[in-house]
């Protein structure tokens, strides 16, 4: 399988430690989103971290060109990742207050190993959002390829493209991460 | 449900600056709605630079009826109805893509991206050929009217509708600032498209005037330092305009030229001197003389625009972006939103790029402004589908003396078209209403505000 | 779909004893019962005891109407409209909690938890203040009618609606053996709520009189031996009592003392005691001489009540529990439950937990009487929905002779209002018909059953 | 929404092969429908091969009307409402299954097979026993009318409706291909059940005359070699045929005896046998001597039939199947699909596996046919939602001249009932909408078409 | 991670034995409950064991104390338990017959082992319930948090809390266990 | 546990190298789908494959007898999965052009050894199925049991049986693969 990049990922199958160690960070994230414990998961993000989430559209004969190139849902950083969680910590975002009860649901965790060591991980997500009493719930699916690094502190992620299945996404806003 | 007489109560009640909370939720208003504004009126399909070369096209809807804008082969922009001619399916399932015909899946009529019908299976044997099966008479239909103003789509499925030039009259002037700061005109990205459990009318609305908004629900925005003009003195300072079928809203700048005051809100020098050249002496003189930056504006009845000029970046310069969004009617209480990253075609590539960062924090899916509007606008519509609530009257007076007299006059020697005032007031919401009255009653001509 | 006077057969057949199945249904009967029912009944909204402190709230619907119940700073309860009186916004979003004030957030007019607007951002500039917009006249709205009982809070929409006194008239006498067994009355655990597809008047029904159900459709309780109760011959014994806006069901009791006749239904002494203080004579008489203790019932139009007594432990005593319902419709096939554990407050620790526990083995969300229940429920609402079956007329005459004629007297010597009969019928069901019909024709006042 | 005498001016335009797209998603068209075809046409509800033993039962709907097709302890078949006659609780829940009593689970009032009340607890007591509540008047009711053919068991909810073999008319003579191709007649696997988002009639017409459709719709399937009669050629020379209230569309066989010609699309020897013996002259000269073989058709309203012969390996021979589906009707834009495999009692095991998979390939939820046919039928039902397309006129006039004269003479010589032509022409169409336009206007009797 | 009691919960990687013996035991688990096997169900189960599903409630600003103190729609021990699975193996039990079909989704485990030698997981679950023809499929999504001992018969489940995303829920009843 | 067949089976832990292996494969199978690669995916199939998916009826009192014996939505054998491929492949199969945005979330693996050595495996699977911009999203829950062969070129498929959650679906087509 191959990257964004066209470098050469060798699959790793699942005893590797590694394999296990990228699961455990996913579902670590997971719970951390959905505990609204945004703090700690900007600790789990790369400094040099790309975080994408292209729009998607519906093309004929195939999937090809199903992700605009120049419009996305996220493209962010650090420091626009870093100001969502402020603002998200502030007493006026309303959006978020009352805030959602969301359930990140992963699977199908595929993990590669890049010849530069760093690790490539796919997993499909499914996310619940349930908010107030009277609003029906709201699903968003997609699948994630994330890149992690090694660190002392542990795994980093340094970029990540969500591919979402909906092309008008049937959600209030993406105030919530994916 | 609903007595004979309440539509009329609803419009009398409106016109005096009382909203019953039920036009944002009730299924019978949304009912008249589809068949006497949005059937009517000019709405917005797509801009040119979506559809470039030849066979371009996209899919966009008037409500639920659905139409492929393309750019046919002689490069002619197109609109055509996306029902096939025979038995009504859907030539093009896509929303965008290139092709030079259309062909049905049914039963292989084939259209040329002019709209023409250019083959049809048997169409001797099944149909007489072309004596009694003229194929010049089949081809796909087009809305009764179709125009563009800055590369900007628009039609009208009305054929007694006024020009499109008439119809956006002054709000032309206003346009311009967001869609033509250079003679090359802007290029669209996206849209961003999403659902959302609001009425169409509350964010038409809030983007024609509601300056008074900012500073509370925006104060997030603030708080983390993204952010200054929405302080409430910044915005009360702005002022706001309308113009025949549009109306917006501005923010006061600072003393300076007209290059230093478009330097303020983060225009490079070659940009502003395009504008410079662009502009006309009275669109010049909105920044220089009155010293006015656009910012929210609506086009009646569901087309918004915003322009505004965040930080992107820890302690940065601020970055200005424009965005279109079209507020698409699902039902009564359920809107999907398409949202633009608009951008002047000519821009420095580091500007796009900073622009479209700009965008993305604050408006679209994401955007940290638009999250809360949006808010706002659910929990309206769902309020408005109680009941008693529904019969509520809503306060659209800000502006006026308990009496219904003007509590302050339209500024005077404003350069633009329309009536412009200064501070807050709802000025412009009741002006939209009042073209949504006119509408519900059947007027058609021009309506002077 | 309805052709005109179809509401008037209705209406007649119901009075009949025959009940055309699309009432259970029929969106076109839903939109008049939110008219004439909804909209002029008292509903229930929520007790006391759910909001003990000053700024303590509860949000509550009434149909699609939203209202705050909140204790203001003075300890006064108050049930306010959840709608900003400037656009309309919710200004509180949560479902329960503590605020001095509510502030909306699409423009910050604040108001304190009495209701009064205090705070109205740029007062001055944009509504020229006092002069011209006095806060006064914008506090939150109240509904037209606020009345409790027991420290039950209700409200109606009708500004003629009777007094609470009045419409509760003799079912205040039944209320008591529910939410007052102590001078402090009851404390309100919950609610549990969740949404079911079954029309709201059903459950109100079976509650209000329906004892024939319980051997058959509970009969899965008894076979594994957590009650006995509702044998049949038990369940024949009991009375079906009807008191002007409600009625309800009992068991008979063994032979005994007061107080013995209670401790067979497992109330602790102290318990009893303070019922012997608190009760009225006539009250006590129910259960002393007439031998009856109360079960379900339901107060006109959706509030039922269920007092039960099932062993919660292998061998164990039966151990009473008091539950009250809401019927809140969502629409004309779905209905939202609100379930409470109600208790006294004065109950000792331990039997206050067995009797939740008891309450959780029975009813609510995961209790074994009320998930069959409603699995018949819900299957009626679905039949309801065809356009032939919606036309069977069901039979609601047990009790009927052949041409309608009493088959059984009522119950002489009954201690309490109302009329009362022992054994099986459907009594109560029509007499609660009844009522529904006298609202859909309009008839506010004092209606004698 | 709709203006009074839209209906009419719709009904006018269909009669001149003009199809107002609304007519396939407006909720009035819809809500007429129900009332002037469900309720008055006879509809089919199972096959009685279904239920092969006493007390064996499906429950089916028309629309959403229930009834358990039961047979019952004599063996005979019956259809009986699956509705409480007390409270209108399903006596029924499950699809499919064996039962010699139905017990209601609200009250336990119980059934026989028969429809027979038979048990009423507390008869005496509750009810004043059988002098004021006579058993034998509140069994499970029965449509109006009830009848079969061939196996096929159909029921109609109005009382002046013809007889079936009157309603069914000619048609008969061509059911028997489809379902008497042995004295024993078929046996019916299935049905598969899923809902797709289209208006029953769309199905309703492709199957009943569509031949127009097949080359291109599916290519797909000729593109891979599994069937090559689909060649557009090979559909022309088909002819169509209409006869009383159904229609359908056949292949134009290969010169050959009746046996060569059946042999050719696959059937064995001993099956070609029966077919000899069981059909009559008139229908075994459609294949000897006129040489055509049935493939779709529909019975109006909502059944259809489909006989085709695909390969079912690679290189085999072709393999026919027959299926039988209902679009049973959720609501004007949704449909749920019943889809039977059906294949000669008689026939050999080796067959009915080949005859399956056949079908398997073919029809059903992962036919491939199917799937093709469905997204066609799901976007126009799309499409005709929209405000403006659903004003749009399709075209239903292939077969016809610029002035509505036919482009073709009927076949002469057809040895069937009815009318037919060879080659393209939406005949068939026409006729079926006819009869839909009929019902619509409210008449009854037999239509001539 | 510190579960209700204050100790310290020691977090199990992915190739730790009894990480996947918890992984196992909530997977076997689904799959009784989704084939009605009520009674093997009842023998994972500890005799002291505590089945907690307290209900959820929208509040302001953030999700502290959105689950009742005061009310649960499950709050069970092993004779409530045992009790309505006599009632489901009756004839009577009509909210479940027909029965419904269950799909017990279980993902996102997180294992961590307490001092006291027991096992503590956290799994999300998402359920999906499908009843008869005509009525629409349901959902739940939650998360659960469980305390399991070892026993030489295997592990046992002492404590379940099951954190439920909904205020309101959209399924008829809880016939069915989570 | 027992298969269809009367074979003893041995359940397998979740360290044991064939249950990654085997979860590998139903993974890397739901990436092939999604991604519509149908030939790579045809090259993990058997050539005596079988791939069946009966349909599934309500009946009283339980699951019992709740999947026909002699209706299915699929039975497949390599021939007709073949030339549903290539069907998929030309340019007129409509119904998936524009194509299904399909993620196959896979749950609850149990992997079981049989006496033959082949590898028997049940799961859950969640399909989310997403098709242009106005159609609502569908969903298909269901059950899966595989039975795989080991070859030189690996885990191969020899029988699927898919058991769907509902009896009437509420989706289109089977124009996929489950
Ligand atoms: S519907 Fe387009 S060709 Fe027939
Ligand atoms: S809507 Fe509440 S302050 Fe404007
Ligand atoms: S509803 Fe059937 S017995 Fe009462
Ligand atoms: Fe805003
Ligand atoms: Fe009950
Ligand atoms: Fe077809």
């Amino acid at each position: 399988m191959k990257a964004a990049t066209e470098e050469v990922l060798v699959r790793l199958d699942g005893h590797d430690p590694d394999y296990h160690a990228v699961v455990d960070f996913l579902v670590r994230e997971a719970e951390l989103l959905d505990e609204r414990r945004w703090r700690d998961w900007l600790g789990m993000l790369a400094d040099d971290l790309s975080y994408e989430m292209p729009v998607r559209v519906t093309r004929a004969h195939s999937l090809e060109g199903s992700t605009l190139p120049d419009m996305d849902h996220f493209r962010e950083d650090r420091f626009t990742l870093q100001k969502r969680v402020e603002r998200l910590e502030t007493e006026y975002a309303w959006t978020e207050d009352p805030p959602s009860r969301t359930r990140h649901f992963v699977t199908n965790v595929r993990v590669y190993r890049a010849e530069s060591g760093e690790l490539v991980a796919r997993s499909y997500l499914l996310l619940f959002r349930s908010r107030g009493d009277v609003r029906e719930p709201e699903w968003v699916c997609a699948e994630r390829t994330d890149r992690l690094r090694r660190t002392e502190a542990g795994l980093r992620l340094v970029r990540r493209v969500v591919v979402v299945d909906e092309s008008v996404l049937r959600t209030q806003n993406l105030a919530i991460f994916l | 449900m609903r007595q004979d007489g309440w539509l009329d109560w609803v419009v009398a009640e409106v016109r005096e600056g009382w909203i019953p909370a039920a036009v944002y939720s009730d299924p019978a208003v949304f009912g008249v709605e589809v068949e006497r504004v949005f059937a009517r009126a000019w709405l917005f399909l797509a801009h040119e630079s979506e559809i470039p070369e030849p066979g371009d096209y996209v899919v966009r809807r008037m409500v639920h009826d659905s139409f492929i804008v393309v750019r046919d082969e002689h490069g002619q922009v197109r609109v055509l109805a996306n029902v096939c001619r025979h038995r009504g399916m859907q030539v093009c399932r896509a929303e965008r893509g290139n092709a030079s015909h259309f062909r049905c899946p049914y039963h292989g009529w084939t259209y040329r991206n002019t709209g023409d019908l250019v083959g049809v299976p048997f169409h001797e044997d099944a149909y007489g050929g072309g004596a009694h099966f003229p194929k010049s008479e089949f081809g796909l239909l087009a809305p009764p009217r179709v125009a563009s103003y800055n590369g900007l789509i628009f039609a009208s499925l009305d054929p007694q509708a006024p020009t499109l030039e008439d119809y956006l009259g002054g709000f032309r002037y206003y346009l311009d600032f967001y869609t033509r700061q250079s003679p090359d005109g802007p290029e669209f990205h996206g849209p961003q498209r999403w659902r959302v459990r609001a009425n169409w009318k509350i964010g038409a609305e809030n983007f024609c005037g509601d300056t008074y908004h900012t500073p509370y629900t925006h104060q997030s925005i603030a708080e983390i330092g993204l952010f200054g003009e929405h302080r409430a003195t910044k915005r009360k300072e702005g002022a706001v305009y309308f113009a025949d079928r549009g109306g917006g809203t501005t923010y006061k700048l600072p003393p300076g030229s007209f290059a230093e005051r478009l330097r303020y809100v983060g225009y490079p020098d070659e940009m502003i001197e395009r504008m410079a050249q662009t502009w006309s002496a009275e669109q010049r003189s909105l920044v220089e003389e009155a010293g006015f930056m656009v910012s929210a504006a609506t086009l009646f009845p569901n087309l918004s625009f915003v322009h505004n000029w965040p930080r992107v970046r820890e302690g940065g310069p601020p970055v200005p972006f424009v965005s279109v969004r079209l507020w698409q009617p699902v039902g009564p209480q359920e809107t999907e939103v398409y949202s633009w990253f608009v951008v002047d075609r000519q821009a420095p590539e580091e500007f796009k790029r900073d622009s479209y960062r700009s965008y993305l924090l604050s408006f679209g899916t994401s955007g940290m402004f638009e999250q809360d509007d949006v808010e706002n606008w659910t929990s309206i519509t769902t309020v408005a589908g109680g009941w008693w609530s529904g019969r509520i009257r809503l306060h659209n007076r800000m502006g006026l003396s308990q009496n219904g007299a003007m509590l302050r006059e339209p500024l005077r020697g404003w350069p633009g078209p329309g009536r412009a005032f200064q501070g807050f007031g709802e000025y412009n919401q009741r002006a939209f209403l009042e073209l949504w009255c006119r509408y519900l009653e059947g007027v058609r001509e021009e309506v002077p505000v």
